[in-house]
């Protein structure tokens, strides 16, 4: 397999009390879409700010393209190419929806916006997601849950990134969208970017993700070929047993089209 | 293509007083008593009998320059005919005056010389007022055998009220080389429970017991020195200057808690800038009448005709024949219950 | 029970079926802004009604109040504050606060006055000195908050404090320092155009306006984008053509219209521009609205930080500047007093928030006339400090209870 | 079937120049999980604050055991018996997880905090949603996603409400935490509790819901038994169209456990 | 690659393992302090160690700095302040801002002194209704800010206005009014405590504290929760007791407690306990943290934001009851000046946000105290205003940065 395009070891990150993070290490190859699983709290959001920037790591090491960088703040790493979709979406909720998604990146001559420029630009992107929303001139701190993840999904593909990191993208997406950006992240990753997505949906994961990297308590608990693991494998790892409330409930009720494979 | 200046305007030297006109008055600020309870209703007196049919319009500018030339300008607007000034700041306010100018409205300025070249200038000199206050306090002291070299306290004026510089110069004046200055602050907004703060630092620092006397730019201010001096336990207050004649002063003064303040008959003062104001409307000329003309020079180098007065030390000797005998307070007004048993009161009561 | 109603489904980019459209007929015009007046979306409309019945009000009590002498007067009498709180906005987008910005005009002043009086360095170059001044001040103002992390209230209160010391510092023992009547600063607030001038740069500005956003709209409409229809722009050019010539003609029957209200005016007009049409706005306003979105978007926040305080002391010190060629001196009270209170108030009136990312630049115009009409009626009344006092209270109330009322339903709608 | 708790009608609203519910009606039955499907911006959130009382409808009728009632204010709501889990979570992020799952509902005796009897039910409550949370006196703004939507689901089961109301109670949830809501969901409606979920997950719509109502773009769009109805029935009345993005999708990846039953 | 690593499977209810416990033991409890330190959660502790390094520096410069006698005074000079700064702190953590404290201590000391000398009322009823005006007046801003929707800042300006205005009519053209030097008025700030008195209180605040806190833990071990050990209970107390002892032993060198002070204290200490251990403080807090969550979740928001401005307005009008009193008497200008901008700069100081939700009643006490030893110390040596106020905003400056420097390291870790 090729070079990666990033590695990460022994990233530590603690926060007061609670230490976030112990020792990961992670590989991301250009073209590969790598799924990062875990319990609620396990990490993997600390993980992803940690190598955007947002929240650098205490220790540890980040190769970019086999180059050790630092990574201290979020420009760095949008230098680098790196995207990244936050859990937390991070839109300014005053601005209008244009604004949002062309952030930091507006196009402009002399300083002067080029705001027919990117409104039009704005409508492309946001109709190939199909999502609807009334006006594009609204405050986006009026849209819905799922409008405002649209946007911020839509805001990563701007720029040219090489390495796009999601951090539960369609947590609040309809099954249409939902679709879309599946799509989109195959898309991606058949324009050899390399993928981070972060997802509880295991159907979503084993439907696009080559490979799963799991965090439990903050540590590296398993590193998965999606293709060669089971659905029960790999919630096992997550939960860090094998008797756990998946498994229960999989046992008691049996509705057609519950999440086991 | 511009064209500077102002312009327009009536008023000016045709005014009469068979037909009456109008006359604006700016006073500097409402928070010490005299402005509002004296010099107004003592000029609206005087005009309402020198020209029964002139008007008078009146601001007062809250101790803030730029208020003053604000008011200053809503008179213009009105029409005055004629403007009484008494000036925040005395240089400052020659904006005020060169825009009166430029509509021809002559002024007269009001207890502080304003900038500009006014037409003439009634007043208690500020710096005099500084002198009088130092030189009562030696005397206080001298009485009281306070012996060589007293030490006292001087609590100054605000540091940006121009006018606190010229009564801190004139007590200067004479308080230098005759006491030594223990502690000496300027006192922001003329504060009284800042004036209070920095007397008990100075107690702290002096000691109370070394304390001879205290010099107070006004009676705001005194106020907070006798708390401090009260507060720190101290039983024989020692002399404590002020001024404005404030009716809690007067109080204080015949509870023998403060030692004197400047009594500026306003009456008179009052009565000689309505003179002025109503000849230099009607573009006659104003002879000083019983107090008589003298000239004073600005600070821009212009000859004022002008009529100084002299400020008055009231001390509880002569409440009766000063602030009393001119009806400026009423026994009544100032024996309230309180003060009932005070000498001063039990002596005006029998 | 299983019943189904299909809706009849509908391509993507055609126009949202809940979106209520207007025509641009003139009913649908008013249609619209009534929907607006019932949503709360007035902008800046209920502030303009407010300064509109203050102004029937004092003039049915003083027929002086709109006189055109009174108007003229109040044009200048809005200029130095106004400045102030232009810059005092730009802080409060931030969602931070700049008490600072009277004693910033006061120590400018006195700057001036020193370098120009005492020094004789030529007035022009003591102006330059002056506002960069300011600039400096502000520099570091925002660099202590940006980068040591002390909170914008304290470092500006330190600022307030520190820089009224350096004030009566440099005026030293005179206090007081008088400028000369006739050169260049005195020339900023005593000059007046004659109508001509005044009458083309009032057709200047509407023409522009119009001319710009027919423009825009063409553009928008040539890419597809939902626009303003001719209709509207009309309407538009001839409510801001309303009180741009009324106001010239008032003041050309007086001295003519001031180069100092034009200064003033045309602060607001350039900030405005700049805060919604350039990324340097953009990002303002996003920093205000989120810094840690803005961080995460690659913002420089402390930057932006730093050059808006500098911004805010900038103007502080032009209107430092004004208030000493106003006054024909500078004195130790310059820039004290309640001057900090109005700049914040003004702003604060104009509808500007004090949380941050919402506000226009138009509010230090509009906040700074009320509180202008306020004083400027009240002195004309004549009234005792007292009442005077709280009368002004009173119809301070009084001018923001209609936006207060309107932006209460907005509230009702904001999402949580 | 037994008289609905909860039954709306004929309800509007609209948000500025967005007619965001036109006309919309909707039943709940005691013992009944309702299902409240729709796309992004269909207008789902806005039905639950209408209910809630945080944003009232501007017509429309509500009726609460078969009585019109007004719901002004979110205290209307709660005094009535329901309780919400909003999309936002409406969580103060100043708060400790302890005060925030009590918020409103503090226990005090004579107005003073009983500090450890709400700290031990809250522990109790959180191991029974089987979330790791390393200590409950941490602002709730420093925990994951998925631990704040936990706290926000536990937040709703401390009073005694007859309808319960989850908005994508489940986004931001891992695997077991989803497992364990569902089950709760499942107890809730034994309990003879209302339940309205809304969830863009099809698989868990199916394994507990037992009617189904779509919303599309404001309007009332469909209601169906989930038994009776095909997953393809329901995706087209959500997407409006039987050529979606789904489907599209479906017919083009075949990985086994994607979402399609 | 399928490489499989599982971590050891725990039980739910077992201690996190990814949560540091340092033990009981003195080095477990440095080691915990020293963590804190490092991670920015120090509370209180940068502005303490601030006020002992002004403390220090002014020592050094001054020995008559930290005499008994100076230091009574000082406690004697924050607490008019201080009481505001306490009510002032309350409308801060709604995330809102109060700015007629000053103007409501005016109008409330003009009350008392109207009623009771000129009206002759007793003085203790006196004080009574000049308390309750502030009540009413806090009742009206409250209301007018939660139901009318004026913003917070426009209303409490036009009470500041306002009420000077009121002060000034109150007053009349008399002005200064005198109060009895042997009166209940006079009494407030002119008590001092024997003493035995001042012994007796220390002991019992500090016995009250050890107590409470040990039951406290008590009941949280009982309940399997985690507690504090009795070590660190011990520990707590320790640094409470020394300088409650050490403040009681140096005034009982001079005239001993003064009553005013412990009137403040006692504020402080009710409030704080108000605010964390009560429903209603929880919901200051909840309403200040995010409004729209409160109100979601069943509280009166309009209720509390009406009784917070009561609150405040009431201890401004205690305040300003002990304004008079310390001054024995009250004059146009009592309550105006740099009043308000002390009483919410010590709020901040102290630590309160500005931002809402985030405070404690404490900031008063330590806010109060670094900008009055500030004072204190300047005015012992002696400077002139110009130099006084430039050091001033120095002092302050360095006073809170190290606080600023350690929130920055906090707010690098906070969830944005
Ligand atoms: N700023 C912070 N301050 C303190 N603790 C934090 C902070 N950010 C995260 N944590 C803690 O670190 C742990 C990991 O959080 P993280 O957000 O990375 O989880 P996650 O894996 O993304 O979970 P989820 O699936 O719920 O999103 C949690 O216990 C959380 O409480
Ligand atoms: N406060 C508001 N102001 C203006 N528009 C709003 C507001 N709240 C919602 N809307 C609009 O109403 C529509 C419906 O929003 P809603 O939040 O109800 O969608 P939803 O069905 O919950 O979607 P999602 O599945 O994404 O959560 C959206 O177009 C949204 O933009
Ligand atoms: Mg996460
Ligand atoms: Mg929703």
């Amino acid at each position: 397999m090729s070079e990666p395009v990033l590695e990460l070891s022994g990233i530590s990150k603690r926060f007061g009390a609670v230490q976030a993070l112990s020792d990961v290490s992670l590989r991301v190859h250009p073209g590969e879409v790598v799924a990062l699983l875990g319990d609620n709290g396990a990490g993997k959001s600390t993980l992803v700010k940690v190598i955007a920037g947002v929240n650098p790591a205490d220790t540890g090491t980040l190769l970019w393209e086999g180059r050790p960088v630092t990574v201290a703040r979020p420009a760095d790493a949008q230098q680098l190419g790196i995207a990244t979709i936050y859990q937390d979406l991070a839109l300014c909720d005053n601005l209008d929806i244009v604004a949002n998604l062309f952030l930091g990146g507006e196009r402009s001559t002399a300083g002067v916006l080029d705001e027919v420029g990117m409104e039009r630009r704005a409508r492309e992107l946001l109709d190939s997601l199909s999502v609807s929303i009334p006006s594009l001139r609204v405050p986006v701190a009026s849209l819905s849950g799922g409008q405002r993840q649209i946007i911020a999904i839509a805001r990563s593909l701007l720029g040219e990134p090489k390495v796009v990191m999601l951090d539960e993208p369609t947590a609040a997406l309809g099954v249409a969208q939902t679709a879309q950006v599946l799509d989109l992240i195959e898309r991606l990753r058949d324009q050899g970017l390399g993928v981070i997505l972060i997802s509880h949906n295991m159907a979503d994961v084993r439907a696009v993700a080559d490979r799963a990297m799991v965090l439990r308590l903050g540590r590296n608990a398993g590193d998965f070929r999606v293709e060669d693991t089971s659905y029960e494998e790999i919630v096992a790892a997550i939960t860090g047993a094998a008797d756990n409330p998946v498994a229960r409930r999989a046992g008691r009720v049996a509705v057609p089209g519950s999440e086991e494979a | 293509g511009t064209t500077t200046g102002g312009g327009g305007g009536e008023g000016g030297a045709n005014a009469s007083v068979e037909e009456g006109f109008q006359v604006g008055l700016l006073l500097p600020e409402s928070k010490t008593t005299r402005y509002e309870k004296f010099d107004r209703p003592y000029f609206e007196e005087a005009i309402a009998e020198l020209c029964p049919n002139c008007t008078v319009a009146y601001q007062n500018a809250d101790q803030d320059t730029a208020k003053q030339q604000s008011q200053a300008e809503a008179m213009l607007t009105e029409g005055v005919d004629v403007l009484v000034l008494d000036a925040v700041d005395a240089e400052a306010a020659a904006s005020i005056v060169q825009q009166a100018r430029s509509q021809n409205v002559p002024v007269v300025a009001y207890d502080r010389l304003a900038q500009g070249g006014v037409d003439y200038y009634v007043s208690f000199d500020n710096r005099t007022i500084g002198t009088v206050q130092g030189q009562a306090l030696i005397e206080a002291l001298e009485a009281e055998g306070a012996g060589e070299d007293p030490e006292i306290v001087m609590i100054n004026g605000s540091p940006t009220d121009p006018n606190a510089a010229d009564y801190k110069a004139g007590a200067h004046e004479v308080l230098d080389g005759q006491v030594s200055i223990g502690m000496e602050y300027d006192t922001p907004d003329w504060s009284p429970d800042r004036a209070q703060q920095q007397m008990e630092q100075a107690i702290t620092s002096i000691g109370a017991d070394e304390i001879d006397g205290v010099y107070s730019a006004n009676d705001g201010m005194a106020s907070g020195v006798i708390a401090a001096l009260k507060s720190a336990g101290v039983e024989e207050l020692p002399p404590v200057t002020g001024q404005d004649a404030e009716l809690a002063a007067i109080q204080r003064i015949i509870a023998g808690d403060q030692f004197m303040t400047i009594y500026k008959a306003i009456q008179p003062e009052a009565r000689t800038a309505a003179e002025m104001a109503i000849a230099a409307a009607t573009g006659e000329e104003y002879d000083g009448g019983e107090f008589g003309l003298v000239e004073v020079e600005d600070a821009g180098g212009e000859t004022v005709p002008a009529v100084l007065l002299e400020p008055v030390v009231v001390t509880e000797d002569n409440i009766e024949d000063t602030v009393v005998s001119d009806g400026f307070y009423t026994i009544e007004e100032i024996c309230t219950d309180a003060y009932a048993d005070t000498d001063f009161c039990t002596q005006a009561a029998s | 029970m299983a019943q189904q109603t299909p809706v009849a489904g509908e391509a993507a980019p055609a126009p949202d079926p809940r979106l209520i459209v207007t025509g641009s007929s003139p009913r649908g015009l008013v249609a619209a802004a009534l929907r607006r007046l019932r949503g709360g979306e007035l902008g800046a409309l209920p502030v303009i009604v407010g300064l509109i019945v203050i102004c029937a009000v004092f003039q049915s009590l003083n027929s002086n109040f709109l006189s055109p002498q009174n108007l003229s007067n109040l044009t200048l009498q809005v200029v130095s504050t106004g400045l102030m709180s232009c810059g005092v906005i730009m802080v409060l987008l931030l969602g931070e606060i700049d008490l600072s910005v009277g004693s910033v005009s006061g120590v400018s002043g006195a700057v001036l006055a020193v370098l120009a009086v005492n020094h004789g360095i030529p007035e022009v170059a003591a102006i330059a000195l002056a506002v960069l001044t300011g600039t400096l001040i502000g520099v570091v103002h925002g660099t202590v908050f940006a980068k040591v992390g002390v909170p914008a209230f304290v470092v500006t209160l330190a600022g307030l404090i520190g820089w009224q010391g350096a004030q009566l510092y440099l005026l030293g023992s005179d206090g007081t320092i008088n400028v000369p009547y006739d050169g260049a600063i005195a020339y900023l607030t005593q000059t007046y155009f004659v109508p001509a001038v005044g009458w083309g740069i009032a057709v200047a500005a509407v023409g522009l306006y119009a001319g710009l956003t027919l423009l825009g709209e063409r553009r928008r409409t040539a890419a597809g984008l939902p626009a303003k229809s001719a209709a509207e722009v009309i309407a538009r050019t001839v409510l801001l053509a309303v009180p741009v010539f009324g106001g010239v003609a008032v003041l050309n029957l007086w001295n003519g219209v001031p180069l100092a209200f034009l200064i003033f005016l045309g602060f607001v007009v350039v900030f405005d521009l700049v805060l919604r049409k350039t990324r340097y706005g953009r990002m303002v306003f996003a920093v205000g609205g989120s810094a840690e979105a803005a961080r995460r978007a690659g913002i420089n926040v402390d930057l932006i930080r730093i050059s808006v305080f500098a911004l805010a002391s900038t103007l502080a010190a032009v209107g430092g500047v004004l208030a000493v060629s106003r006054g024909f001196a500078v004195s130790q009270s310059s820039g004290s007093g309640d001057v900090l209170m109005l700049a914040i108030a003004a702003a604060v009136i104009g509808g500007t928030s004090l949380f941050g990312g919402r506000g226009s630049a138009y509010s230090a115009l509009l906040g700074g006339l009320v509180l202008g009409a306020i004083t400027s009626g009240l002195y004309l009344l004549q009234m005792d400090s007292s009442v005077r006092y709280m009368i002004t209270a009173a119809v301070l109330l009084i001018a923001v209870i209609l936006d207060a009322v309107s932006r209460r339903s907005r509230r009702a709608h904001a999402r949580g």
